[in-house]
């Protein structure tokens, strides 16, 4: 398939559909916990600043993505204050690196992600949580062993719209980490290199075809886990 | 072991202002549905948070909202049988059984699972999970989760309600035992007055929101005001004599023999047998011929006049007190006045197994 | 050994470019990766420390803030391509008109559109308005003009009969087959179209000289011809 | 008015296959936990489809799958009072019971809302939400929302077992009314061989999945192996006589008068009384000077010995059974035996009032 | 206000405001129906296709905003099947209109909103809507007077992530319908606009503080709404 796959598309659109799914899964994967925390914070907790925390979480959502990685640009760039410190103190760069477009992609998709989890963790019955806890466990057990299994359906979900959407983000990535092959070149970003001229439109529909497919297979493969989970949370 | 409760809540219509202390053993908390009973459980549990309060087990205090200590619920080591099973939907009834005992520490892991297991009968359900048990099933590994979780404290809350008359049967000693051997202390909700004398070293009435009565069962249990005329009993202190071979156990009581169907305990062992006021028939002269095997003799002490046409009788017996119900025109026909002595006839059967227990009798608490 | 250079260029100059930094390689073995963005991206993200080598702005005013900012070599800035603005058709057999102010837009479009780049913000948009400024003919067609993002969106407002008429580049509209090019504006009516390149001030590629110059050499000349550009000298 | 049911289905490990016919009135459905109660109701319901059957309420086919006739749950008509509540958490008590009005047609709606709550004793709760009521106020509320609905079937599943027995006093009669005044059948899963006497037609006794036993509750009650020996019951027919300013009502049966504590029903009238096989002492001459009222004449037709310590004495008065359980020692003491003449001695006030009812006397289905 | 808003944000500026808030509104409100019949279908039914249609949901968010907008234009444009059928047979027209707009930003909220709803169905106990159902409730009436009510916290969640994502969608709109000042030109595009030049960050910058007050006042209000819907259906 390789060698098929070379000759209907270049080797730097193979780049990009391979750099695509390596940013999108750990934009998904290194966000999930963070964006299971807030979720929960949103869901359970009252403290003040909350209407504060969930306005941020939704902001990458309603500034226009161009805004967005203007101001990722201005902050983690190599010459913004947090880049700056990532890299003074950790050696982490993030600007016109692989990381850095997994950065805008998380970002961009934590919305959806805290949202899909938040609403499963409201559904979940606090009786049960009380009972958990009349048996001993801390609400750190209570959570872990209870609320953590029976919103998986909801994490799931979330982690899904947050691969599909890093995989579709291209506003605040190119605007962010630039759009260089084989480091920040995502699918999206080719396609719009590719509608940037005329001509490109086929090359543009081929890699359109990539990135649905890849798509769908995730969804249909979510779904299938998500049912299984969600027979094994209901019981039946 | 003595529980102390003094909680004070307001809901929107509705006010709980409940004191009682309990020694220990089984502490039954009766009265009618939506009397609190619940609400002070889950006081108990740490899950209802009263406006003004006061909890301590012994001299372990689990609340007191004058110096603002709350303890949370899982640092209270207790096993609450929840009214509505609330099992994990996403455990399969083995890992519900067992969640609290990860949890317990090491040496409180007293029950084995296959014990419970059994006395349960759920065996075959280990491996399903709560949304393909039926109701009962629910409410039995409920009740097993609890038991397996190793508390200090047992609270249930109606807990055979959904059970057939089987079931109960095997169940209860479970909690007897519980509360004897292991002395766990227990708080028990329950509507059935048998179970209430069977289990009870204390019971407490509850009537909207507010304590009615509170004391020893055979104290509580004669008084119609708190149980209602058919709740009246009476509970004999009686000494297992001998088990026979035609499947009677004789038991001597300060008022004489009482023949029971066999039961599980060793010759010597005193126990105590409920015997509801209506199961109780008096006679004048000892009767002669009749099926009833057990005669006891009394002097009556009381006779009290409800608003029904029934009367209460109450008979002394050594220590114990025997109360039957009759109707006002058998008073008045045999003529019955205090002081008289007068024979109680007690169907041996009509002594419900659910009825004997071994309970210690207990000082009047509050 | 092969050198490296990462060129920063603007998005409408891919396929050219493309086949021009793939010639260089093939004449000199060194290897040019190359990130096609907005102008103005690129200039926010070298002013940011991106790690650009060269930058080939399709804006002159970006190009100027980037050098504002101190981020250019001095002395490596020039101009390098030209191109020109032209009046676009939909279909195949559309009529040629005279680009003057005589001109009546307005009724060639009807209650139609005319499809540009954004007029205040994109190079080719605000070429367009300023060639319609010089030609008196921009108060009569303004309230008509729909704004993309883009050139090639205006292209396909046109290509798909959504807007009868379009102001796009020459290199674009060359291509786009459901087009015809009715006219060109006269270079005088706007600013020249310009693309400056220049060599970044943090830029340590040993080859970045060495393909600024390439992209003005014969072979380069050639390929950006065939793509519709000017070159320029 | 019968029910038809014959259901064949497959659970994991569990197989539900039982098949009876129910006169008009009330069929209990009486058997251990997971015997596969609720499972029945629901196929009748329609929320369980079976493997395979046929459900049949006159002549109205609900179910058959044969035919793949499956009628949808809410053309069904029926009124379903589950086991655990089910009440609708975002409406208020009073939307809860009004829900079904909206969907029955006018001239179903013969229960009036004031009546139902004033019965149940929920008229503080109306404007509260499910999640603001204890567990007996939401079995209460879930009992009103069935019969609110204008059933042509009322489906219910333990509706009483939450709730003290003063409680169930009050609910039971209108189950009885229902079923005879109004002739809507019933299909009640109960536990309570109490409960089961008042208000059966029919017993329908399941054991794992299969009926065990069905009848007229005279028979199955009679059947220690389908009630277990505690449940043991005999139903007499009485004619009320005369009401007394004592407070007791005079029967007359076809063995003689009996005396209960008074009740709610109009002179003149035959209703049935259960009578508690344990309940009755038997003497071989006519006793004197005991507080029973109620002394019975009868003639022994069978003696029956099973496991235990206890006998059961049948004894025929007139066309009606009375059972006795005695101990076998009694048995033996007494020198009981068939064709002897014997009294059974019935305390009036064992006769709980809750196993009083007006049934009518059915024949044996199936 | 307005005249002190005038002289802080230009009146072409503030009809961009206006009309960002329409066309969101408008995009919302009239996909809810749809999106709630869409996510009811793929909670509850199974039927062929339904992997397709979930991945056709999704799409939106899988490709790059620019490839759904040109999409659109091929097939809602003048000239494309749908578009020329709606002008012709109901006089409706969406190129270079704000109903273009508010297409373009329905389509482009539809997974978040669907998704959301989806979630709090799965959620509902299917044994209440079996009660309804046996007391006479026909399968419209359980779903309009139990699993409605039940699921209205996951609607206004599904409603308040389209609002936001609406206002702030970009690429697809103004690939769709362009930028026609007081027709299409959205809070977004107007943004996007001051950022492509130099110095027009500042211009940007107010505009960008409009969306986000705005976005923050519904997410506020929904917030807020949620609440007491949640508390109404938990009954307490
Ligand atoms: N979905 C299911 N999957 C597998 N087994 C089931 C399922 N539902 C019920 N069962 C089993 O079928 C049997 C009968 O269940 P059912 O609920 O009818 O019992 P029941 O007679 O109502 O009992 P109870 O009095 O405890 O409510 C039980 O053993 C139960 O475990
Ligand atoms: N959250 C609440 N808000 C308002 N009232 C409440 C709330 N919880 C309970 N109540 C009321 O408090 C009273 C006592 O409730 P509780 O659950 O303790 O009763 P109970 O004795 O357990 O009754 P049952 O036997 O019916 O379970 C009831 O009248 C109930 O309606
Ligand atoms: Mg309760
Ligand atoms: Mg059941």
């Amino acid at each position: 398939m390789a060698a098929d796959g070379a000759y209907w598309l270049g080797p730097a659109e193979w780049q990009a559909v391979r750099l695509s799914i390596q940013v999108s899964f750990w934009a998904t994967a290194a966000s999930l916990p963070l964006g299971i925390f807030t979720a929960y914070a949103l869901a359970r907790w009252d403290f003040i600043g909350k209407q504060l925390l969930n306005g941020l979480v939704h902001l990458p959502l309603i500034l226009p993505p161009v805004v967005t990685g203007y101001l990722l640009l201005l902050t983690f760039g190599r010459r913004g204050p947090v880049g700056e410190a990532l890299e003074q103190w950790f050696g982490i760069v993030l600007s016109f690196r692989w990381t850095g477009a997994a950065v805008a992609a998380a970002v961009m998709a934590f919305p959806l992600m805290v949202r899909a989890i938040r609403l499963a963790i409201e559904a979940v019955d606090p009786k049960l949580e009380q009972a958990a806890s009349t048996l001993g466990a801390s609400r750190m057990w209570v959570f872990l062993t209870v609320t953590l299994p029976l919103i998986l359906p909801g994490i799931i979900a979330g982690a899904i719209l947050a691969f599909a959407k890093a995989m579709g983000e291209f506003g605040a990535t190119i605007t962010f980490v630039s759009n260089i092959p084989g480091q920040t070149q995502t699918i999206p970003s080719a396609i719009y290199a590719f509608l940037q001229v005329p001509g490109g439109q086929e090359a543009a529909g081929r890699l359109v075809l990539i990135a649905v497919a890849i798509a769908m297979l995730a969804l249909v493969l979510s779904e299938f886990v998500a049912r299984r989970v969600a027979k094994r949370v209901a019981g039946a | 072991m003595t529980i102390q409760i003094a909680i004070e809540n307001r809901f929107e219509d509705f006010t709980l202002d409940v004191a009682f202390k309990a020694p220990a053993g089984v502490t039954v908390l009766f009265g009618p549905s939506g009397s609190g009973k619940t609400s002070v459980i889950n006081a108990v549990a740490g899950l209802l948070r009263p406006d003004a309060g006061r909890i301590v087990v012994d001299d372990w205090v689990l609340l007191d909202t004058q110096t603002k200590h709350n303890l949370a619920p899982h640092r209270r080591r207790i096993g609450y049988i929840f009214q509505e099973g609330r099992l994990f939907p996403h455990l399969n009834v083995r890992q519900n059984l067992l969640y609290g005992r990860w949890f317990a520490p090491r040496d409180a892991r007293r029950e084995s699972l296959s014990r419970v297991v059994e006395m349960l009968g759920i065996g075959p359900l280990l491996e399903r999970r709560p949304a393909a048990l039926s109701g009962g099933e629910k409410q039995r590994v409920a009740i097993g989760r609890a038991l397996l979780a190793g508390p200090k404290l047992i609270l249930a809350d109606e807990p055979l309600a959904a059970l057939d008359e089987a079931r109960k049967a095997e169940i209860l000693p479970y909690f007897e035992r519980l509360s004897e051997e292991v002395s766990v202390p227990i708080l028990y909700v329950s509507h059935s007055s048998s179970e209430v004398a069977r289990l009870a070293s204390t019971v407490v009435a509850l009537k909207a929101g507010r304590v009615v009565a509170c004391g020893p069962p055979a104290e509580v249990l004669g008084d119609v005001a708190a149980v209602g005329a058919r709740g009246t009993a009476s509970i004999l202190r009686a000494r297992v004599v001998a088990h026979h071979l035609d499947g009677l156990s004789e038991l001597s009581t300060a008022a004489g023999a009482l023949w029971l169907p066999q039961m599980d305990v060793t010759e010597g062992q005193t126990i105590r047998v409920r015997i509801a006021a209506q199961d109780v028939i008096l006679s004048r002269a000892r009767p002669k011929g009749l099926s009833a095997l057990n005669i006891l003799r009394g002097t009556i002490m009381e006779i009290r006049y409800g608003d029904g046409p029934g009367a209460l009788v109450v008979l002394a017996m050594g220590e114990d007190r025997l109360i039957a119900r009759i109707t006002r025109r058998s008073v008045a026909e045999m003529a019955l006045e205090p002081r008289q002595t007068c024979y109680a006839v007690i169907k041996s059967v009509a002594v419900a197994p659910g009825d004997v227990g071994r309970g210690r009798f207990t000082q009047t608490a509050q | 050994a092969a050198g490296e250079v990462t060129v920063f260029a603007a998005a409408s100059l891919n396929n050219a470019l493309s086949a021009v930094a793939e010639a260089w390689t093939e004449d000199t073995g060194h290897i040019a990766v190359l990130s096609f963005a907005g102008s103005s991206a690129l200039a926010n993200q070298i002013m940011q420390g991106a790690p650009a080598d060269i930058f080939i702005s399709a804006s002159v005013d970006w190009m100027d803030a980037v050098a504002q900012a101190g981020d250019l070599r001095a002395g490596t800035r020039q101009d390098i391509l030209g191109n020109r603005l032209v009046l676009i058709a939909h279909g195949d057999d559309a009529s040629p008109v005279t680009i003057d102010a005589t001109l009546d837009l307005p009724s060639m479009l009807g209650d139609e559109r005319l499809a540009m780049a954004l007029v205040d913000a994109v190079p080719a948009g605000i070429y367009g308005k300023a060639a319609l400024t010089a030609l008196g003919l921009w108060d009569g067609v303004a309230p008509l003009v729909a704004q993309s993002d883009n050139v090639r969106a205006a292209l396909a407002f046109v290509a798909q009969n959504e807007a009868p008429l379009g102001i796009v580049y020459a290199t674009d509209a060359a291509v786009e087959e459901n087009v015809t090019i009715i006219g060109t504006f006269p270079a005088d009516s706007h600013p020249a179209i310009l693309y400056p390149a220049a060599i970044t001030a943090h830029s340590e590629s040993p080859v970045a000289a060495a393909f600024l110059d390439y992209l003005r050499s014969d072979p380069a000349r050639a390929i950006w011809q065939a793509f519709g550009f000017r070159v320029l000298d």
